[in-house]
């Protein structure tokens, strides 16, 4: 159980957000994203708050899918930490809950703040200083992404104090919490399917001047019908004997060539 | 003009550290920056510029979301800008050249992309054998994986010479790079069906129809889908914590509790 | 070329059978295929495939939804089928005929589903009578009122001839054929009003008006409308079994239920 | 009261397919669209299962208004008679809501599919060959329909299956799977009312160079007004004395004529 | 508290649409729109039921945001009337959300009927008269317009009978009741937001061929953000200490005139 | 042709009444009808009916939604009338007059609205101080702004003359305007805001994200959203007397309740 003598200093919450700066997208993978990185970043803590089977099933709750805008991701990161240092690991399932309902929301804004705006501004600001030879609009995106480096530091902060203020109010309610976080973060999950997944059926039906395009069908049963069906299925192999996620993560690679290969599915 | 072997090492460096710099502090994220340090390590600042300046122009804005793999044109800064200065024949030439390398690039990304699934893998297992620390380590190992798929080509592209790109492109089958794209798009299915078997999904089953439905039918976007999540979420809290108090009260305090509901109407915020 | 008695006999037949093979098994139901079976018994199947394969490019895709009339080209290939052989004018000249005796089948189809409700008033007052064969005899009798709509009119133009179709055309006034078809739009709001009459809607009104805001305003179709409903349907499902169990607990083991009360926090899936 | 005595066999499952395959449309009529059908297709299993009193309600149940697509509909009735063999009359209302919330979506999937995606292949190819007058096109889609017609009879029994599954599963609980039964069943008639009525004020006001489309104006209130206020015209003069389904077809059918020539709907 | 002696007649009741017909829009300002209208308009009626602190209290509920199309808001006194002749202040919240839940559609409706068909009939019809110097198009309308006066009499009435209706079938369940309208009313005001608060930010960044339209990056954050963070403002700052309305109403306006001069803002 | 005082008088007068008859009981709220009483008062019914008729046109089917200002025509109906009878120039002269001062008339409009909201303060003061009469006065004293927003500038146009307008249009600077329309627009927050603080809304806040949601991201209209709230209103309804029988049942029939707990399975409706 949770050890209250450790309180999370200042130099922690640092230590955090450096971890984070560094290791976010370095493994990112296909099939769980960011979960390396997160699970990389929270690890210092869980060692200090957790022993052994506490400590597994806590880094395998921290090991789930994830994804989220690497600048402006570490908010959830910081709650997280504020949660469990309080509740250790009876939170559990807030955390994979409120990480699972917050990344969408957060990839959206950052992705359109750090992802969309400030490039698209520094971008051409700097392109037309450069084709005239001036590097000076060179150098002035490199002092706002320093700005921005320093930015970044401060939602982890902002998360962790969020999450206090949050853990606080609820005390005695962890099973309510809990509750509504997986609440909202199955919700995000099931809009996360269309979005994440997209996929398209070429197949193009011709005969004379009739043509009869297969997604427009699909499309008319169910949007992203494709989608739902491919994690139907995945999902339910995966609840077999013998199944595990490497040879799943197999399965797919080769059912998406293979699907690819007889023009059934296109990206 | 020829290319000197510091040079080389240098540029390949460069590759390798400008998508390190992206994944992590994200100070010269851009085909600009990279465009005038390369003129740098070439000694022409200028052309560097320029050639930076104009494959900025064609990405403005483009940028990845969702792990989409985009063309590179920061890898393909450096291979147009060197091109540029040993063949004397341009800023034009240069861009030519670095197109279809950062083309190149998208798929050497899917690549990267892939092999971090093994360190995925690795780091599952050692999870579950409670070794944290080889864990940890493989949560880092992508720094070579992601280095290396810059740094080799543009290695191969400075020793060898331009034509070994063509080649390559030339020996890939479209069937095997169009299948990887879908691979590409597909896999995330089978992080989401863990985390939906890891989830108590079954209880909010309802809400995972609530979420397809919103983003699918009612085209919202995930931050609406999440407002709606959240005041779903707020909802079902309020409801659970009533829930607590009324079981308190009806153990505690029972005949007050039902003078209050024969008072009946007094309201209170 | 003239028609002999035995082929008007088996013409009228296939009419009859046609609209009900579409009601029922589905094996000939489209123009194509009757037009081909006229051709076997007009003796020139090159000729009825060619007015059948024509008609059919004309309804490809259409289909009749919700019970509307679609023009009956399938009735249409038979009449068009055997003017072409006897007139000897050949595909174009069927189709010219096809297409009107097409459009005159929407007002007859319209009148057949009509005429059934007359059925359905004799099952409702037989069910209420508790004479539940008579009620299945009247589940049957839609036979003759749908096969005789196409038949009759067959038989009376390969007999009679072409022209009586324009008298009739002529005669009917365009305010009732319109008007039958507002009718036949409105009609199921009584079966849609009985229902609601039926289930305990008053109870679940609030559902009544979220699939029809779903439906009105933000143009779900029906699949996603079923797909919220399910979910709702299902959070009330949980949220009475959980009120079941409470009241269980609460009667059988006060003292445990209050323990887990104050332990609190022990999640469980 | 059901009698356990009398568990249904392949056979009777057979004979519910071969009576919904004759009878499902024959006598499909504006009101109450396919309830012949599926009165006609149940009668047996009522009959066997009830006595007097409770067989009149349960045929008025089973003669409600009914409409799905013919081919895939079954998959109801599968349902329907794996939840009465359990469960009686005291299903009902379960009935009642699941017929009412399942008809939509099937009579979707199934048009989709059987009235749109295979007529349009099999006539396409077909057309073109009888075109050149060669009858194989003609021939080869009877064989696929024989196929479909093969298929039907599959949808009942997997009805069946679902329908003895659920039903297992919820084992005093059937109080709470009859009010979501019920529940979905009037979410979905929410969503007919304005998609199976599909009526237009066509009145369009005239004067110099004003032109005021009188629907504009009502879908500006609501869409789908003309529908909704028709339903509960109907609905409310039903709750009235002597007033008798019969009298408001005549009601309706007049209304509809009238109002056709007055302009004030069309179709 | 209500005193039971003293039931509202007809005479009431026309009382009260009288001053509505003449009060509603008089003092219509940009803070509270209708409220003085409103509160003149059930003012008799507060002082026969209330006193002192009650009346205070009651009044201070009645002079709240309003806003409704001034021919049909009537209904929404009437049920008030009604609730309040049988609760007294004991509704305080009843009415305050049904006021809110009900001035929405209220609005749409009337402003679709009295703004938007009725003159557009007698408006054309008198505007082709007059221009040929035949003044009857213009009586005509006057004519319509005495009708429609009469006519809005009878909103109030319709409102008092339903009110009495509710009321009476709710009693014992006020409590409910009040929840329940408050929710209603909640729910209106979330859809005001992005309404009535019609802003824009006008801003667009140039460089060379590169325009970045601020708003419609706005939009893919959030729709309505603008509307949405200045309401958080406002709220927020109406928590402070010393900020009272009439400070906020200043501040809103010099913001504006501010915001708009540096082309942050636009209408 | 020159201008008599009592025709001055009359028409300031009626400018005055034009306003408060569209804000109260709106017999002559039109253009149309204005420009004919003008065109009575001075002695030419016919240009008057034509002035009116022309303006009336061009707002046909605009009005005031939600407190937006609008062109006021009306006035303008009044001063185009009057200059068109005193210059002699006709109708087209009298339009073109018109149109600026129906545009003046949007920036007093405004100004109107915002006048009244110090009246607004001063009922909310005298509220604070129990002081009903006062208060119930400041609800009428908008007549005065209202009305002499339009009265003052059309007796001013009468008296000096024409380039009074176009003066007055010239020295406003287009900053404050936009400014003022721009503060107009965002005034309502703190009715709205005040709102929120008055209503409970923190319990009630998964709603307020519900209702923008719809209307936000849905873009359902208002009508739409109140549907959807009053369906959400119901089920809380439902819930709420639910929960006060089963606390009622709980105390006063232990055993019936759990009877029928038991029984399970009848269905009631
Ligand atoms: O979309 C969120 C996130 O997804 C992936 O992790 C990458 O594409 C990031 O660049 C992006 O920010
Ligand atoms: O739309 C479902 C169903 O409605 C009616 O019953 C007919 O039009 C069928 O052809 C159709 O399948
Ligand atoms: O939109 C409702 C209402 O809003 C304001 O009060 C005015 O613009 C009225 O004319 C309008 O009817």
């Amino acid at each position: 159980m949770k050890t209250n003598s450790n309180k999370l200093t200042k130099k922690d919450l640092f230590r955090a957000n450096w971890r984070w700066l560094w290791a976010s997208q370095l493994s990112w993978n296909y099939e769980k994203m960011m979960a390396p990185g997160y699970f990389y970043t929270v690890l210092p803590f869980l060692k200090r708050w957790y022993k052994d089977e506490e400590l597994v099933e806590m880094m395998q709750m921290q090991s789930q899918f994830f994804n989220v805008n690497a600048f402006d991701g570490n908010f959830i990161i910081g709650m997280d930490l504020a949660i469990e240092e309080k509740q250790g690991s009876k939170a559990k399932e807030t955390i994979a809950g409120l990480k699972t309902g917050l990344m969408g929301p957060l990839a959206g804004v950052g992705d359109t703040i750090f992802g969309a705006i400030i490039p698209t501004i520094c971008g051409s600001i700097g392109a037309y200083m450069g084709l005239r030879g001036n590097p000076f609009g060179a150098f002035l995106w490199i002092i706002v992404n320093l700005i921005v480096l320093f930015t970044r530091f401060g939602f982890l902060n902002l998360g962790y104090s969020q999450g206090a203020k949050l853990i606080d109010s609820a005390s005695g309610k962890l099973n309510a919490i809990t509750d509504s976080a997986i609440l909202l973060g199955v919700t995000v999950v099931g809009a996360l399917i269309p979005t994440v997944v997209n996929v398209k059926v070429p197949f193009v039906y011709r005969a004379g001047k009739v043509t009869l395009k297969m997604q427009t069908i699909l499309n008319q049963i169910m949007p992203s019908l494709v989608p739902v069906l491919l994690v139907a299925l995945v999902y339910w192999l995966l609840g077999k004997k013998h199944v595990t996620s490497t040879k799943m993560i197999w399965f797919v690679l080769i059912l998406g060539i293979v699907l690819s290969y007889f023009h059934i599915l296109s990206a | 003009m020829t290319i000197q072997w510091w040079q080389i090492l240098l540029l390949t460096c460069l590759a390798f550290w400008a998508i390190i710099d992206q994944l992590t502090v994200s100070i010269v994220n851009n085909p600009l920056a990279i465009g005038m340090i390369s003129g740098i390590i070439m000694g022409d600042i200028t052309t560097g510029l320029a050639v930076g300046a104009t494959l900025q122009l064609m990405v403005l804005g483009v940028s990845t979301y969702g792990g989409a793999s985009m063309p590179d044109f920061i890898t393909g800064a450096i291979v147009g800008k060197v091109y540029a200065v040993i063949s004397g024949k341009g800023v034009q030439f240069a861009i030519g050249l670095a197109v279809p390398v950062g083309l190149l690039m998208v798929q050497l990304d899917v690549l990267a992309r892939f092999a971090n699934t093994i360190f995925q893998h690795r780091i599952d297992t050692f999870i579950k054998e409670n070794k944290p620390n080889a864990a940890a380590r493989n949560a880092l190992w992508g720094t070579f994986t992601w280095g290396f798929s810059r740094a080799i080509p543009v290695f191969i592209l400075l020793v060898v010479g331009n034509d070994v790109v063509k080649a390559i492109l030339r020996i890939i089958p479209a069937w095997l790079t169009d299948g990887l794209k879908v691979s590409g798009h597909i896999l995330p299915i089978v992080g989401i069906a863990i985390l939906l078997r890891y989830l108590p999904t079954k209880r909010f089953i309802s809400y995972l129809a609530i979420g397809f439905i919103a983003a699918a039918y009612l085209k919202m976007p995930m931050l609406g889908v999440a407002l709606l999540g959240a005041a779903l979420a707020y909802l079902h809290y309020t409801r659970e914590v009533e829930k607590l108090n009324t079981k308190q009260n009806s153990s505690e305090k029972v005949t007050e509790s039902e003078e209050y509901t024969n008072e009946e109407g007094e309201y209170e915020n």
